[in-house]
């Protein structure tokens, strides 16, 4: 039985992972939507004065970008799941970990990149200083790959269960909480002029951990959700 | 078969099992008390009170042991849970979910003994110390692991989601506590450092004595948890019903 | 300030959580073992 | 292990008492048969007596909880769920499934899938989206799969329901063709509609659910 490089496969999955996310465009700004009414909330409940809000901003602006990530995860390999999809690609013999891998990718340049494209905005409405907004963006572009690496290991756990939902949330945020340490203090690092490239350093190894162990983990969780 | 498999397959048969375990849980509990009522009376009434912080340093007898429980049982629930799903050995899924209630209780214990030890020096029951705030997200991660175990309905699945789950948990806990202990002396400067740089000779004594008990205290619950599991699931087997009969007459 | 309401605190909540968390396998143990033993019962009964 | 035996005949599969257990429970009798090329066995028996479960166990999707399977190579699973994206249309999911299997003719692909798709009948609906097919449409279009896929060995999932006649004789005429080239083909039914001008041989399923009866430890 000719299996084709695993390369095809990868390549016919993020395909069709684009095309499935380019017929349902409307679905795709929900998230986003989200991201932006959590930002907004916050000057309505703390108050508009813009040195308190610049002094929180880091972390709200990542805590919403966290929040909307696991939102947008619990349909990571739903609709695979419920029409059978997922159960052919288990048996097709091309390895799990890289069709989790795959699936993870288009997510994050579905759901995670956008975040990272509209954090300039958010950073205004925080009144984020200058200095921080690179280092901001920075944060983002290495620490939304490992939101999205992480949450597909509970993504994948969840899947066959019906209110998967919350179970979700609950199961990946303690997994969150180095990450959102180390980017938030980054980002404040920068904007007193300290050092950050320490937490940076630490966030880029923490990517690298994830994108290797993540989708093993998350492979067996989807043959046991199967099973 | 080779004795390996065999002591393995023997051991995980649930009748074989379920007889040897109830033999040992009466001696467990009995170490379990009598290590707790020397320690405690060494800790409570033989050891000195520290010179800073006076009395209050005597629930360090209970809140030190029990956070080392809660953070060992969550790394033994990792590796039987990777036992469970490697070799698919029943006992083992069977004993990483009676130790998730276990480790949760431990977790509360330390979390509520260390706001009350803190509470004199502090002035208030909670602060945001690295200790406590590793203990709460080591708690969320419990609640994690038995919420994922209650949500499957077929109970051999749920055990090896658990299993899994906890494995994942295992690896990034290490992690959490450093960035957390980073995290705090970011944000506070030096760490309270709330057992003092040298423990007393005398107060060590006890602290083993209590951790030791809690060992005991572990064992004994995780016996018990696993025997009622067991029975619950084989209920239509024949060894239960057996065991009915025997000792109905 | 004495700390002995701290002290006793800490331990009396220890000893109610570890004491609850032995009792309850024990009190459902035994109410598992009654509901098999009436099941048991009726199963013989009705054959 | 006492059936040791098992791997040297020529089997396409060989399976000795394979059983599952849900819930503590055995879903099923313990079956043991085995299939040599070129034969088709029809599973039977009443609702809900495992014969899904047999075919995951088969596939391996499932690990057995009793009885051992020895097997030559990965099977083909047709399972109650067509495995097609509502979102794509009939085409683009056929294609998408050609690359991800990776079917030798990688060259021509949109010809080999106008073919397959000529094949199942639904050349008229082919770039109609997935979710405005009927229910037969859809299982003719998740038997497409058998036609691109090299896997000697078929497990079908009650692969009659909601097959017009028309669709009958076209899964007769390719259960037939792949028969005759030496592939093997276990197929689940529980109503009326067999295959007929088959020598077939028959596994019939009791379901291993004694409520209270004292069920082997």
């Amino acid at each position: 039985m000719s299996r084709q490089a695993t390369g095809t496969a990868f390549v016919a999955l993020l395909r069709r992972d684009f095309l499935l996310a380019y017929r349902r465009r409307a679905e795709l700004l929900q998230p986003l939507v989200f991201l932006l009414v959590v930002v907004t909330l916050f000057p309505l409940g703390v108050g508009p004065s813009p040195a308190l809000l610049a002094n929180i901003a880091p972390g709200v602006i990542w805590i919403a970008a966290l929040l909307a990530t696991v939102l947008s995860l619990d349909s990571l390999f739903r609709s695979d799941f419920e029409d059978g999809t997922l159960e052919q690609m288990v048996l097709s013999g091309q390895s799990l970990a890289l069709i989790a891998l795959a699936r993870t990718v288009a997510h994050w340049l579905v759901a995670g990149l956008p975040i990272v494209l509209l954090s300039p905005l958010l950073a205004m409405w925080m009144n984020l200083p200058d200095e921080g907004l690179l280092i901001l963006i920075e944060s983002l572009a290495i620490g939304t790959p490992v939101l999205s690496l992480i949450g597909a290991i509970g993504g994948a756990l969840t899947v066959s269960l019906k209110r998967g939902g919350q179970l979700l949330s609950l199961l990946v945020f303690p997994l969150y909480v180095p990450l959102l340490i180390l980017a938030t203090s980054a980002v404040s690092a920068a904007v007193v002029d300290l050092p950050y490239t320490g937490q940076l350093g630490l966030m880029t190894a923490g990517l690298i951990a994830s994108l290797t162990l993540a989708p093993f983990a998350t492979a067996a969780a989807l043959k046991l959700s199967l099973s | 078969m080779n004795p390996i498999y065999l002591f393995f397959h023997k051991t995980g048969s649930p009748p074989w099992f379920y007889k040897y375990s109830g033999k040992l849980i009466p001696w467990l509990w009995a170490l379990f008390l009598a290590l707790t009522i020397y320690g405690l009376y060494l800790g409570l009434f033989v050891a000195p009170a520290d010179y800073q912080q006076g009395e209050s340093v005597r629930i360090m007898y209970l809140h030190v042991p029990t956070a080392w429980m809660s953070m060992m049982i969550y790394g033994l629930m990792a590796i039987m849970g990777f036992i469970a799903l490697v070799w698919r050995i029943r006992i083992m899924e069977v004993l990483v979910i009676s130790s998730a209630p276990i480790g949760a209780a431990f977790t509360i214990i330390a979390l509520i003994t260390g706001s009350l030890w803190g509470r004199p020096t502090w002035g208030t029951y909670w602060v945001w110390d690295a200790r406590l705030t590793s203990e709460l997200v080591l708690l969320f991660l419990y609640f994690g692991v038995i919420a994922l175990y209650n949500a499957f309905d077929e109970p051999r699945k749920a055990a090896r989601a658990a299993s899994l789950m906890s494995i994942v948990g295992a690896i990034n806990l290490p992690i959490i506590y450093f960035s957390v202990e980073w995290w705090n002396t970011l944000h506070q400067g030096s760490s309270m450092g709330s057992d003092g740089p040298g423990i007393h000779p005398s107060m060590l004594l006890p602290l083993l004595l209590m951790a030791t008990a809690t060992k005991f205290y572990y064992g004994a619950n995780l016996l018990t948890r696993a025997r009622l599991c067991l029975l619950k699931q084989d209920h239509r087997k024949r060894w239960v019903q057996d065991l009915l009969s025997k000792e109905s007459n | 300030m004495s700390h002995t309401p701290f002290i006793l605190a800490a331990y009396l909540i220890g000893a109610v959580v570890l004491f609850w968390a032995a009792i309850a396998p024990v009190i459902s143990k035994r109410s598992l073992l009654r509901q098999l033993k009436n099941r048991q019962a009726r199963m013989e009964k009705s054959q | 292990m006492e059936n040791a035996d098992l791997s040297n005949k020529p089997h396409m599969l060989a399976v000795s008492n394979l059983s599952f257990e849900r819930y503590f429970d055995r879903v099923f009798e313990p079956v043991s048969f085995e299939l040599n090329a070129g034969s088709l066995l029809l599973i039977t028996g009443s609702n809900g007596c495992g014969k899904t479960t047999l075919l995951r166990l088969l596939a391996g999707l499932l690990e057995p909880s009793e009885g051992k399977i020895h097997k030559d190579e990965q099977p083909l699973y047709a399972g109650h769920f067509p495995a097609i994206k509502d979102d794509l249309s009939v085409q683009e999911n056929i294609l998408f499934w050609m690359k991800f299997m990776g079917t030798r003719k990688a060259g021509q692909m949109t010809g080999l899938c106008e073919q397959v798709i000529e094949e199942i009948g639904l050349t008229p609906v082919a770039l109609q989206e997935g979710r405005t097919l009927s229910a037969g449409q859809r299982k003719r279009c998740s038997l497409a799969r058998l036609l691109f896929c090299d896997e000697s060995l078929w497990l079908l999932d009650e692969p009659y329901s909601n097959l017009d006649p028309q669709g009958i004789a076209m899964l007769d005429r390719i259960l037939k063709t792949h028969l005759n080239a030496g592939g093997a083909c276990i197929m689940t039914t529980h109503g009326s509609l067999r295959p007929e001008g088959f020598d077939l041989q028959e596994c019939h399923m009791i379901s291993g659910r004694e409520r209270y009866a004292g069920a082997a430890a």
